[in-house]
């Protein structure tokens, strides 16, 4: 095969660096830490802390207000309802409370990242094997320094799955503002529209069935995540599958996969109801 | 009020465009560039002079420019070679803030290919130069509301481009650059697509704007009537150049070569 | 004989550090001194264990017997068995590092809990804050095994027990992985942290800690923990477990040459350690380990082999 | 929280149904398995079998035919080069025959379901749910049970990867080819272009941003498979990440983690090459 | 030959056709249709025979349903009431097979707003056509360079359509509906962003042809001279409905009604 002379390696370095990180700096990354969690721990402990028909209701009215369709308001309710049914209600919120926050996160991260790459091809340029290495370096391997040093639970959880997960956002929303009609925008700017108006008036809502694509490959690829969360011990859905898949009881795993699945459906068809204009609902 | 200067315009449209000007300045036609480079020349050396408060009309054969030309005014194009003055200032030394500045309230356009926006409204559309200037959207409305009815769209004011005929887009990209109030309107074929009955109404109103409000309206137009009818001065193109300007009359009278004689031929009789 | 007939032996490529290197020496041993064509299928152990049952694998090399449902289940049905000891004296129990009963001067920690020997003592609130868990910070964190993991249903059972289901959360890891960050990352800013944990591991062997006394083991206890379904009023230590090598029955019946071996080989488990102990110190992996022991210790395991075997074996070492 | 006496489960019905699935078809899973794993080894035969600097230059070779850059060709050449001196070659060639499979299987599956899914409301309608279960469904839930059907390693690794990384290509083709101006579109049918011709002549090329940004996606995430294929038994880098991080060797993890990312940005810059219009490169 | 026979075509565009078609029949105006259903009436019950071997052509104000009606012809609209025929088949009987045959040899169409292929070079949208119909490449592509000189685009065949000019654009869509060598050409507002000298050379071109090979084409102008030069037949559209039906002299001497009268007025001293 490949001549064993050429070979390099960089192991020893990077696990020394890693140990002189949590040795030296692990109580910064704890206080960083801290500060998330404190956020977390809010939005869970409304989701937990509501009985659990009002959290229903509230997303029943969500998924109308987005959407104005009756079938798909009502079948969130049911939904929601077999999670509930399949003695999942807990471990559910735990895990909406994570994805929330990592959605929003990612959203508040990526559209204005693809944004700028399709404004700035520098950006682009920059960006685009960032976004390959994101999205392809298996999680663990920079979960463990992570864990290491922001300690095991739910913040490098949800850190693992912005990573994870928000690279679609921000290839799609590159992409969508790339394709705009050129004339449209020439004129927008013919009429003096600023940047920003041209950007939120014209760019993002033509771009818009395509960042939607992207918003909906971020909440399936942070879901998909729930499971490598609870690997490094955050509590949810995750966990239940896990350990289903650890005793091999393929129905229990598939009754907590049924309940993340569900919630990728709930989210996604509510975000997704919100972007879509007015005019074609 | 100076109107517009244009001092030796050349826009060549391509990769390698350096190339290619200094075979325009060697004075190779359009067709051979086209062959030896690959780029194409939108304009030769234009200068021209658009005094305020007229009504100026472009002419020429389909590809010798105009649009280009028109382009350059408020600068959607970037000339390859030469300098444009309105008002005395140099359009291309414009900053970013004073070139949006500039655009919001001196200059507004039809656009050939009417370039609506298809998500917005009939009314959003025509309103769109009034709220970039910061009118209050009210205020903003009741102005297109005008537009749009003086346009002859009352009642399509909340339906969207795609419910619209090609005639009725027309009108709409004409509401909105209408409604803009700005000093200079560029209007490239912005009657084309229009009956001739709306035709001439909307001929009339442009010849009362220019009267009353003292606008400067560059017009390209294909019809020999109109420009014959609304324009105070007319320019013809021919492949990037520019081959003549004149009065309405001094062109009829006296055509600077047999393109322009050919062009004008048609209608000489009847209003020479 | 099984190698002869041209048959691969497969080895399951269990992850964690001693399965790894047993794994490699017993691969070592086979390949060289009884000319198999070895092969290691990596994976995750229910699903190694699962592909014993199929005969995709054939040997388990480190099967803590009893503990793992589909193991116990394919068991039962004949089809896997377990052969030998693979080393004996395994323990496990409930951990804090040293340094939190006798502090560390070498680095500058200061005892944090002087008296804390026993799991009775957890209770007491000024421990529960010790331990406490940031995402539940009136309650103390108990680091359990990891998810789905026999001795998770224990722990977690053994909580109850103790009565400390209220001021403990019952964090459980995922993965081993996790489990051994989060300890080697507590370990090295000197944080106090209470965990379930086990030998022979390289943590076990890389960091001083400090077992937790519990009750006495008894039957009626253990069977008591172990019934996921029964209410815990009281728990007790974990007993001592047997770790042997796990083969599918219809290879152990193809070659009985190979299992004569396995019965024989058990690992002396401070060898186990020592050779852990060399992985993390001098940051080679498991082959590099195993490669070490076959050179340094043939008196081990020599004994296992027949002697021709062992020539072919140690010829092949140098 | 949830009342209890509404619970319901499904675990034990699941449970014995994969119980009689194994015990019952066992041997006819097999079968197929063999079959495809025929073609695997095949792939994989080839590549291992060819000195390593041929499969460098052949790469490049592929890399100038797609991309007609200089520096992206170097490039790939480099990054080859990278993961044999970091002592990859043999598992990266693994990988590579794994994710070759998957993705050329993910392509044929993946483009003729997104037209379809785009061509008519209905197939839309069935297709979406099926892919949100395939891009959230934990993957060990369905691994088990295929593991216990296919038996261990890389068919069910090829498996997986498809089920978890066709679903982009599906969404992309869809939105791609719903968004292709309609005008165009009529201009070709009002010529009697047929179906075939307005797809293939029309509506794919002019969809090919977003149909490409699919196969991106699709890609990235079978590559972010990998790790999760060696833990039924695949070999490659996924093995030897696996094995770096159970014995919390970061930098070992990190290295065949390269390994992947490099793979995976080669793989992408190939194909995006090959998907972009000639008239632009 | 017998041409295209239009049987009570009505048009209703947006949900709700039922109620609108309805209220049609009750006679109600366009507009006030539109207020009440919010459906836009295209056509409203038209029935017209086109010659076959003639230049038909249709006027009207814009908006008044023009492009719908000629995109009934060949079916890229279905009618929401009436039927058509051709040569005595009705053309909404026919099936997916027989309705591509009908299109790639019988009719072909130049669009309002062009709507060329933007991905395909200038002459790989001329052979379109051709190319559907199963003509071999190279003998397309002769026909197609043909065609590209006759609108005057030799140089051009290899440019993208990004690259042209509106009127260049649009004579790519012409040369591609005339490459097609079809019996029918639907021309909807074909030459309206030509200038002059290339514009009276095209029509040249489409009398020529209408002589030579006894096409039928059905030609939508807002130019009432050109509708006058090259139309056997006028046919004038108001608010959807067909208003008059006539020889350009029938209807320059007795227009049916005042409509009529002012949208020819203009002209009427000219040639009458
Ligand atoms: N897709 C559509 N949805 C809704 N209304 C439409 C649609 N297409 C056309 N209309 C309406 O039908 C009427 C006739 O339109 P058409 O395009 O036929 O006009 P036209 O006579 O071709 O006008 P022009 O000369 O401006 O091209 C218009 O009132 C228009 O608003
Ligand atoms: N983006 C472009 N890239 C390349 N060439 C271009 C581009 N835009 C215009 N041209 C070329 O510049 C020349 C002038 O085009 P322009 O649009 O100004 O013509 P025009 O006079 O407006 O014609 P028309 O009457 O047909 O609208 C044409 O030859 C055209 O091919
Ligand atoms: N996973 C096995 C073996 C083990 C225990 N502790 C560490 N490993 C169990 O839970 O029983
Ligand atoms: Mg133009
Ligand atoms: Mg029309």
């Amino acid at each position: 095969m490949f001549p064993e002379s050429l070979n390099f390696s960089i192991r020893k370095p990077i696990n020394h660096f890693v140990d002189m990180l949590v040795t030296n700096y692990g109580s910064t990354f704890r206080a960083i830490s801290d500060a998330i969690l404190q956020v977390l721990l809010l939005i869970e402990g409304v989701l937990r802390g509501t009985p659990w028909w009002v959290v229903i209701i509230a997303f029943m009215v969500l998924a109308w207000l987005g959407t104005r369709r009756v079938v798909l308001t009502i079948g969130v309710g049911i939904m929601l309802l077999v999670v509930g049914m399949l003695g999942l209600w807990d471990q559910t919120m735990q895990t909406l409370a994570l994805m929330t926050m990592a959605t929003l996160i990612s959203v508040v991260i990526g559209i204005p990242l693809g944004i700028l790459a399709a404004k700035f091809r520098s950006v682009q340029r920059i960006i685009l094997p960032v976004l390959d290495v994101m999205q392809t370096m298996p999680s663990f391997v920079y979960l463990i320094p992570a864990l290491m040093l922001f300690g095991l639970g739910k913040v490098p959880a949800v850190l693992a799955t912005i990573i994870y997960a928000v690279p679609p956002l921000i290839r799609l929303t590159d992409l969508g503002i790339r394709q705009v009609d050129h004339e449209v925008v020439e004129a927008s700017t013919a009429f003096g529209g600023s940047p920003m108006r041209i950007l939120f008036g014209t760019e993002l809502p033509l771009a818009m069935p395509t960042i939607m694509a992207g918003l909906n490959q971020t909440i399936m690829m942070a879901l998909s995540m729930v499971v490598v969360a609870s690997m490094i011990g955050a509590r949810g859905l995750g966990e239940t599958v896990l350990n289903g898949i650890q005793t091999l009881d393929v129905g229990k795993g598939l009754e907590a996969g049924i309940g993340i699945v569900i919630l990728a459906i709930v989210l996604d068809r509510i975000t997704q109801g919100f972007g879509k204009p007015r005019r074609f609902k | 009020m100076s109107g517009i200067q244009i001092r030796g315009v050349s826009k060549i449209f391509g990769a390698g465009a350096d190339k290619a000007i200094a075979l325009v300045e060697q004075g190779l036609s359009k067709a051979e560039i086209l062959e030896k480079t690959g780029c194409g020349v939108g304009l030769r050396n234009i200068t021209l002079d658009i005094p305020a408060g007229e009504i100026f009309v472009i002419m020429g054969l389909s590809g010798s420019g105009k649009s280009t030309l028109v382009r350059h005014l408020n600068r959607l194009i970037e000339p390859s070679a030469g300098e444009i003055f309105f008002d005395n200032t140099n359009v291309l030394t414009l900053g970013r803030k004073e070139l949006r500045a500039f655009r919001t309230n001196r200059i507004s356009m039809v656009f050939q290919s009417f370039a609506l926006a298809p998500h917005k409204t009939v009314l959003q559309n025509v309103i769109y130069g009034q709220i970039s200037r910061g009118t209050a959207r009210k205020q903003a409305e009741a102005i297109g509301m005008e537009w749009i009815a003086k346009v002859g769209l009352s009642g399509y004011e909340h339906r969207y481009p795609d419910q619209l005929s090609g005639g009725m887009k027309q009108r709409v990209g004409l509401a909105r650059a209408l409604a803009a109030d700005t000093d200079v309107i560029l209007m490239d074929e912005a009657f084309s697509a229009l009956d001739p009955l709306i035709r001439s109404d909307m001929q009339d109103q442009l010849l009362q704007l220019q009267r009353d409000l003292a606008k400067t309206i560059v017009f390209i137009t294909h019809d020999l009537d109109e420009a014959l009818r609304i324009g105070s001065r007319i320019a013809i193109l021919k492949d990037g150049e520019l081959v003549q300007v004149g009065t309405p009359n001094d062109i009829l009278a006296n055509p600077a070569n047999d393109y322009v004689a050919r062009f004008v031929q048609g209608r000489t009789a009847v209003h020479a | 004989s099984y190698c002869g007939d041209g048959n691969t032996l497969t080895f399951a490529g269990i992850g964690w550090e001693s399965g790894d290197f047993i794994t490699k020496v017993m691969e070592t041993i086979f390949a060289k001194g009884y000319d198999c064509k070895t092969d290691t299928i990596t994976g995750n152990s229910i699903t190694l264990e699962n592909a014993v049952a199929t005969n995709d694998v054939q040997i388990f090399a480190e099967e803590w017997i009893g503990r793992s449902d589909i193991w116990n289940k394919a068991e039962s049905e004949g089809k896997v068995q377990a052969i030998g000891d693979t080393f004996a004296g395994a323990s496990e129990g409930w951990f804090v590092p040293t340094y939190v009963v006798k502090g560390d001067e070498a680095r500058g920690i200061k005892p944090v809990a002087p008296d804390l020997k026993s799991v009775d003592q957890l209770k007491d609130p000024a421990i529960v804050s010790l331990f406490s868990d940031p995402e539940e910070p009136s309650k103390g964190r108990f680091l359990n095994c990891p998810s789905g993991w026999t001795c998770e249903g224990v722990s977690t059972a053994k909580l109850e027990g103790y009565g400390l289901g209220d001021s403990y959360t019952n964090f459980r890891p995922g993965t081993g992985t996790a489990l051994d960050a989060a300890i080697s990352s507590a370990y090295k800013q000197g944080q106090p942290i209470l965990f379930y944990y086990w030998s022979p591991t390289a943590i076990m062997g890389k960091y001083a800690l400090t077992q937790l006394e519990e009750p006495a083991y008894s039957d009626a206890c253990w069977a008591n923990l172990t019934d996921p379904a029964a209410k815990h009023e009281a728990a007790c230590a974990f007993p001592s477990v047997k770790v042997a090598y796990g083969v599918n029955s219809e290879f152990a019946k193809a070659a009985p040459e190979i299992i004569e071996v396995l019965a024989k080989a058990t690992f002396p488990l401070d060898q186990v350690n020592a050779s852990l102990a060399y992985m993390v110190d001098n940051e080679v992996d498991a082959a590099k380990a195993a490669e070490v022991f076959l050179k340094e210790k043939a008196d081990i395991w020599g004994a296992w082999v027949s002697p021709e075997a062992k020539d072919k074996i140690s010829a092949s070492l140098n």
